[in-house]
C-alpha cells in the first residue's frame, strides 16, 4: 500500500514504513466507521446516544499502538475508535452499535458499553469518571497477581473534575499501580469549554497532587502520542508506577449524534482552525514527506477501509436481535433475575 | 388555555420563580449557555445571566454540596442533574446533608431547595442511563419527592417546589420533555401531596405517576371500549403521598392495579399496596397487582428495552387480571 | 458448638475465605492496622499480611471502583464499608458499574465482589450514622443483598457471599457485632436466599431480619405467656427474596407483621406485604402490619432516639392488632 | 488575669496582652472543656461517638480570632473547639453533649452536629468531607448576594483524600468563592498515618492542581495560625480568592472516646513528643518570656475556665431532655414526619 521512498539519503526503514501505514490505516478506519456510525444513525438504524471520535483518532492508535496483547483498555462513553484501535473487528463493534446479537456487548450494551473479554477491552462506561477507579482496580488486580500487564484508562479532560478522578488518582499513586491514565483533552465536556470547569487548564498540573509524573502531549501526533505512551508504559510495566498523559486534541463532531459540531459554544472557525491540524493528515504529510505515501497509497488505503466499513455495517444490519430470552439472561451468574 | 410542552412548562415555572424571587437560582451542568441538556433552561442565561443561571464542571456531589450549603443561608437554589442516573453520585448531600440539617440542626437551619432533572427510562441508552429512583429518594424523611406527568403539572408542581421550604426532589420524565398539554395562562401553582384524578372510573383503580401515567389514560381509553371503567389516578407527589386519595378511589373501584416505571421490589407501588391492604383491606375485591419495569438493568436493544418497560397493554392486563376477566 | 460473638464469627468467615482462596482480600478504611473500625478483622493483617488486608485513605467512591475493576479480571475482593451510611459516597459504583457489569457487556465480564460492614440504627449517633439502607441495595437487579441476625447466619452466609459470582451487598447488624451465639465447629456454608424459622408458631408470622429478629424473639417469647404462638421467620436474604418461605408461613398463620429497622416508605416490608396479599390473599384473616424505625432522621437524644427505633414492644403491639386482641 | 511585663524595653503593648491572654484562655478553656466531656463520656453522661480536640486549640482559637462576627464557620465531628472558640457558650455545647433541650441543636445532633444560628456556627458534619463543599456554598451565597462575609471551612487531613474536597476546591477557585479550606492535618485519619493514605505529604502541594494560594501553617503556634488566617481572610474577603491552609497539628488522644490515645498505630513516645510543643504552653512560654503572665495569673485563668466547666456540667446534667413531641418537629418546616 505505501509506497516506500526511493532516495537514498532519506529512505526510511521499512518498519517505521509499516508501522506509519498501520496508524493511518487504523486511523482511517476509525475516521470512516464513525461517518458510517453517522450515517446509520441519522438512519434510526442506531439509537440512544452515539458520541463519534472523529478529530482525536491519533490518541487511541497511539496509545494502543504501544500496548501488548494482554494488556487491559478502559474507556468512557466515546469509545469505538478505542475499540477498534484495540483490535475488535468492525463487524462486532457495529453490530453492537445497530444492538445486534452478533455485537461484541451481545446487543445489550450499545455504542456507549462496547466489551470484549478476547481483546481485553473493559469496556465502554457511561457515568463520566465511572471507569477511574475501575482501570486502577484492573491494574490494582495485575499487581496483586504478580503480572506485568498495564492499563491503559482513558477519560475525557472535563472527567477530571470530578471525584472519582481525585480518589482513584490518589490512590494509584499511593500504591504504585500499572495504569496509564489517559485524559483526552478535546477542549470541550459537552459544550463547556476546559477554561469554564477546571481551575487550572494545563491538566498536567493536575498530577502535582498525587506525585505522579504527568506529561501533555501533542493528541494530534500519533506519533507523539505513541512515544509518550511508550514512556508511560515502562513506568508502569516495571517501575510498577503510575502516569497522567494529558493528549491534547480536538472534536470536530457535535458532542452526541443529538448536537451540531458546533453550537452556541464554540464557532465553525474554531473547528475550522483546528481541522487543519487532522490526525491523518499530519501523518499523511510526514508520510508524503518522508516519500513513503503518494495519493495513489492513500486512496488505496482509504478504499481498503471503506470496504471494511461497508461490510460492517452489511454485517450489522442483517444480524439478528439477540432472543428475547436473553431479558433475563445475565443479570446474575445464574437463574434468572426474577425477584417475586 | 395554550398548548405547550412540557419542557416549556418547566421553563416558564423556572422563568416565572426566578423573576419572582431573585434568591432563586439555577445550578448544574449545561445549563447556562447550553440551555440544558435536554433544553430546558432555554433563553435563561440570557435572560438573567450568569450569575443566577450557573455552568459547573462535571462534580455532581460538589455542585449538590454547594446547592444545600447555600440554601442552609437563605438561598433557594435549584439544583439540575442531568438526569437522576448521575445523581448517584451526589445522593450522600441530598440524603445526609439536604434530608437532615433541619433535624439535626434543632430546627435552625432549613434547607429550601430543588434538585431536578429527567428520570426513568429513556429511549436504548442502556443500563447505566435508564432507571427510576424515585422510590429511594421517597424512602427517606425529610425529602419531598415530585414526579410530574403532565405539561400543567410540571408548571404548578415545579412552582410550588421552588416555594417549599424543605428539600424536593423533582423528577422529570425524560421521555416526557416533548409531551404537549394545555397550560393555564395565568399565574397558578399545584400543592405538593395532592394525587389527581386524571379520569374518572368505577371498575378498576390504575395508580400512576410521570410517564405511566400517559400509559394508563391509554390503557383505559382501551378498556372503555370492552366496558371497564378505569379510574386513572396520578399521584404527582409520590412524598407525602397522598394516600387519602388512593383510598378513597380504590374504596369505590374495590380493585387496584399500581404502574410505575421503576423496578418491582420496595418500589413505590409496594408502598401503595401496603396502605391499601393496611387501611382498607375489606374494601379489595382482588389483590393489587403492579406493573414495572423487569427486573433487569435497562438492555440497549430496540426489542428487549421495549419487552423491558412498561406499556399500555400490560396495564391492560393487569386490569383484566384484577377484575377476574383474564 | 462454640459460642462465639456475630464479630467473631464474621472474622472466622473472612480468614477461612481467605485461606481457602488467594484472590480473596479485604479492602477499606482502617481494616488493616487498626483491625477495622468495629474489630471485625482482628489478626487478618496480621495472617495475611499488607498485599491482602489493604488498608485505603477515606475514598469510597475510589476504593469501591477498585474493588469493582478487580473482580472484572476475576479477584474476589471484599469491600469494607465502614458503615454503610458512607456507601452513599460509593453507591454509584455499586449500582451502576457492580450491578451492571455482568449485563451490560453481554455477560461477559461478572463481578464477584461483597460489599460488607454495619448497617442499621446505632447508639445515639445521629441521623448521618444510624439508617438502614437494605431496601435501597434490594431495588436494584444485579446486586444480592443479606442481612444476617445471627453469629452462625453470619458466618455461614458470609461465607456463601464471598464464594458467590456476582456482587453481594452484606448488611452486618452494627448493633449486633457483640452478640453472642452457637457456630458449628465444622466447616459450613449456608446458601443465599434462604430465609430460617428462627422459632415456629401457629397464630401469627412476624417476617424480620437482622437486628429485629432479636427483637422479633423477644416478643414472641412474651406473647408465649400469653398464649400466643408466634412465628418468627428471619429472611437472611433480602434479595433474592425467600417468598417460599413467607407464603407458607402466613399461610399457615393467616397473620403477619413484618418489622424492620429501616423507614417504612418502600421499605423491604412493602415488598413483603406485597407479595403476601398478591399470593396468598385469600388467606388473609387480617391485613399485614407493619413495625419500622419512626419517619425521621435519627435524633441523637437518648429518649428521642428510643422512640423512634423498633423494639419488641412495637412488634408485640403490632402482633396483638393482627390477632385483634389490641 | 495577665501581668504585663514591667521591663520597659520588652513592654508589650497592652492590646497584645489582652489578645494573647484572650487566646490563652480560649485554648485553655477547650482544654479543659474536652476534659471534662471526656469524663461526663465515661460516666455515660455522653453517649455515641466523642471525638475530642485536645492538642488542636490552636487552630480554632487561630482562625476564629481573625473572622467576624458576621463570617460563618463550618466544621466536621470533632468540633466542639471550635464551636467554644466561635462563642458558643460552654453550657450550650456541654448540653447538646448531653443531648439536652437545651443543647444548641436542641439534643438532636448530639457531639458531631452542634449547630448555632445565632454564632453563624454551620454544624458540626459526621460523613467526612461533607462539610467542604456545603462551605464552598456558604460562600457562594455570600459572593451571590453581595456580602463580604467569608466562610472558614474546617476538615481532617484525611479529608482530603476524598472526592468531595477536589470538586469544592475547583469550584470555589474557578468561581473565585470567598472561603478558606481549614486542613487540619493532625498525622492521622482515625489509625492512618498521613502518608498511608496521601501520596503527597505536603498537603499544601494539592493546592496547584486548583490554582489555589496555598500555605503550610505551625497549627500549634496561634499566632502562626491567627497571622495565616489573616492573610487568608483579606484574600477571601477583599479579593474574592479562596485560600488552603494546611494547619499541622496533633492529637493527643483517640481518635474518639472508644480508642486508647495511642493504638498500634502510633507510639506513646511519639505522642509524648508531640505534647512538648503543646500549643498552650506555646502560647504560654512566650508570654512568660515577654513577662504578661507568671503561674499565679496563669492558675488564676485555669481556675476561672475550670469554674465555667463546671458550671456547663452541672447546667447540662440538670437541663431536660427535649419533649417526646420533639421526634416529629423539624424534619419539615411544616408538619410532622409521617409518611402515611
Ligand atoms: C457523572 C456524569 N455526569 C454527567 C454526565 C453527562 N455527560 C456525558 S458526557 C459529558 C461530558 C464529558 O466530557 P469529557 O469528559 O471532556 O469527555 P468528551 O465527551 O469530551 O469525550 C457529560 C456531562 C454523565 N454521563 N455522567
Ligand atoms: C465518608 C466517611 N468515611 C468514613 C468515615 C469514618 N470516619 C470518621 S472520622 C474518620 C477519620 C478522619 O480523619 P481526618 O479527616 O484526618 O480528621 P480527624 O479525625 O483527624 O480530625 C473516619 C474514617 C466517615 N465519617 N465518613
Ligand atoms: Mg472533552
Ligand atoms: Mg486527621
Amino acid at each position: 500500500m505505501a509506497a516506500p521512498a526511493t532516495s537514498k539519503s532519506r529512505a526510511p526503514d521499512a518498519s517505521i514504513v509499516e508501522v506509519h501505514t498501520r496508524y493511518l490505516r487504523q486511523m482511517t478506519l476509525i475516521r470512516r466507521f464513525e461517518e458510517k456510525a453517522g450515517e446509520a444513525y441519522s438512519l434510526g438504524k442506531i439509537g440512544g446516544f452515539c458520541h463519534l471520535y472523529i478529530g482525536q483518532e491519533a490518541v487511541a492508535v497511539g496509545v494502543m499502538a504501544a500496548l501488548r496483547g494482554d494488556d487491559y483498555v478502559i474507556a468512557a462513553y466515546r469509545e469505538h475508535g478505542h475499540a477498534l484501535a484495540r483490535g475488535l473487528s468492525p463487524r462486532s463493534v457495529m453490530a453492537e452499535l445497530f444492538g445486534k446479537a452478533t455485537g461484541c456487548s451481545s446487543g445489550k450494551g450499545g455504542s456507549m458499553h462496547l466489551f470484549d473479554r478476547e481483546h481485553r477491552f473493559m469496556g465502554g462506561h457511561g457515568i463520566v469518571g465511572g471507569q477511574i477507579p475501575l482501570g486502577a482496580g484492573i491494574a490494582f488486580a495485575t499487581k496483586y497477581q504478580g503480572g506485568d500487564q498495564v492499563c491503559a484508562c482513558f477519560f475525557g479532560e472535563a472527567a477530571a473534575n470530578i471525584g472519582a478522578f481525585h480518589e482513584a488518582l490518589n490512590m494509584a499513586s499511593l500504591w504504585g499501580l500499572p495504569v496509564v491514565f489517559l485524559c483526552e483533552n478535546n477542549g470541550y465536556g459537552m459544550g463547556t469549554a476546559v477554561a469554564r470547569a477546571s481551575a487550572v487548564v494545563d491538566l498536567s498540573r493536575k498530577g502535582t497532587a498525587y506525585g505522579m509524573v504527568a506529561e501533555a502531549v501533542d493528541g494530534q501526533s500519533v506519533l507523539a502520542v505513541r512515544q509518550a505512551m511508550d514512556r508511560a508504559v515502562v513506568r508502569a510495566r516495571t517501575e510498577m508506577q503510575p502516569t497522567l498523559l494529558e493528549l491534547r486534541t480536538y472534536r470536530y463532531v457535535g458532542h452526541s449524534m443529538s448536537d451540531a459540531a458546533h453550537g452556541t459554544y464554540r464557532t465553525k472557525e474554531e473547528v475550522e482552525e483546528y481541522r487543519r491540524r487532522d490526525p491523518i493528515n499530519v501523518l499523511a504529510d510526514q508520510m508524503r514527506a518522508g516519500r513513503y505515501l503518494d495519493d495513489v497509497a492513500f486512496k488505496a488505503l482509504n478504499d481498503e477501509v471503506l470496504a471494511e466499513v461497508e461490510d460492517a455495517y452489511e454485517f450489522a444490519d442483517r444480524s439478528a436481535d439477540p432472543d428475547p430470552s436473553q431479558l433475563f439472561a445475565d443479570v446474575y451468574a445464574r437463574g434468572p433475575g426474577k425477584v417475586s | 388555555m395554550a398548548t405547550i410542552t412540557y419542557r416549556d412548562a418547566l421553563n416558564q415555572a423556572l422563568r416565572e420563580e426566578m423573576r419572582r424571587d431573585d434568591k432563586v437560582f439555577l445550578m448544574g451542568e449545561e445549563v447556562g449557555e447550553y440551555h440544558g441538556a435536554y433544553k430546558v433552561s432555554r433563553g435563561l442565561l440570557e435572560e438573567f445571566g450568569a450569575k443566577r443561571v450557573i455552568d459547573t464542571p462535571i462534580a455532581e456531589l460538589g455542585f449538590t454540596g454547594i446547592g444545600v450549603g447555600a440554601a442552609m443561608v437563605g438561598l433557594r437554589p435549584i439544583i439540575e442533574m442531568m438526569t437522576f442516573n448521575f445523581a448517584l453520585l451526589a445522593i450522600d448531600q441530598i440524603v445526609n446533608s439536604a434530608a437532615k440539617m433541619r433535624y439535626m440542626s434543632g430546627g435552625q437551619f432549613g434547607c429550601p431547595i430543588v434538585f431536578r432533572g429527567p428520570g426513568g427510562s429513556a429511549l436504548q441508552l442502556g443500563a447505566q442511563h435508564s432507571q427510576a429512583f424515585e422510590s429511594w429518594y421517597a424512602h427517606i424523611p425529610g425529602l419531598k419527592v415530585v414526579t410530574p406527568a403532565t405539561p400543567a403539572d410540571a408548571k404548578g408542581l415545579l412552582k410550588s417546589a421552588i416555594r417549599d421550604d424543605d428539600p424536593v426532589v423533582f423528577i422529570e420524565g425524560e421521555m416526557l420533555y416533548n409531551t404537549k398539554g394545555e397550560v393555564p395562562e395565568d399565574e397558578y401553582t399545584i400543592p405538593l401531596g395532592k394525587a389527581d384524578i386524571k379520569r374518572d372510573g368505577k371498575d378498576v383503580t390504575i395508580v400512576c405517576h410521570s410517564k405511566t401515567v400517559t400509559q394508563a389514560l391509554k390503557a383505559a381509553e382501551q378498556l372503555a371500549t370492552e366496558n371497564i371503567a378505569a379510574e386513572v389516578l396520578d399521584l404527582r407527589t409520590i412524598r407525602p403521598l397522598d394516600t387519602d386519595a388512593i383510598l378513597k378511589s380504590v374504596a369505590k373501584t374495590n380493585r387496584c392495579v399500581v404502574a410505575e416505571e421503576g423496578w418491582e421490589f420496595a418500589g413505590i407501588g409496594a408502598q401503595v399496596v401496603d396502605v391499601i391492604q393496611r387501611e382498607i383491606f375489606d374494601a379489595l375485591d382482588a389483590p393489587v397487582l403492579r406493573v414495572t419495569g423487569a427486573d433487569v438493568p435497562m438492555p440497549y436493544n430496540k426489542l428487549l428495552e421495549k419487552a423491558a418497560k412498561v406499556d399500555a397493554a400490560k396495564i391492560i392486563v393487569a386490569a383484566k387480571r384484577v377484575l377476574y376477566l383474564a
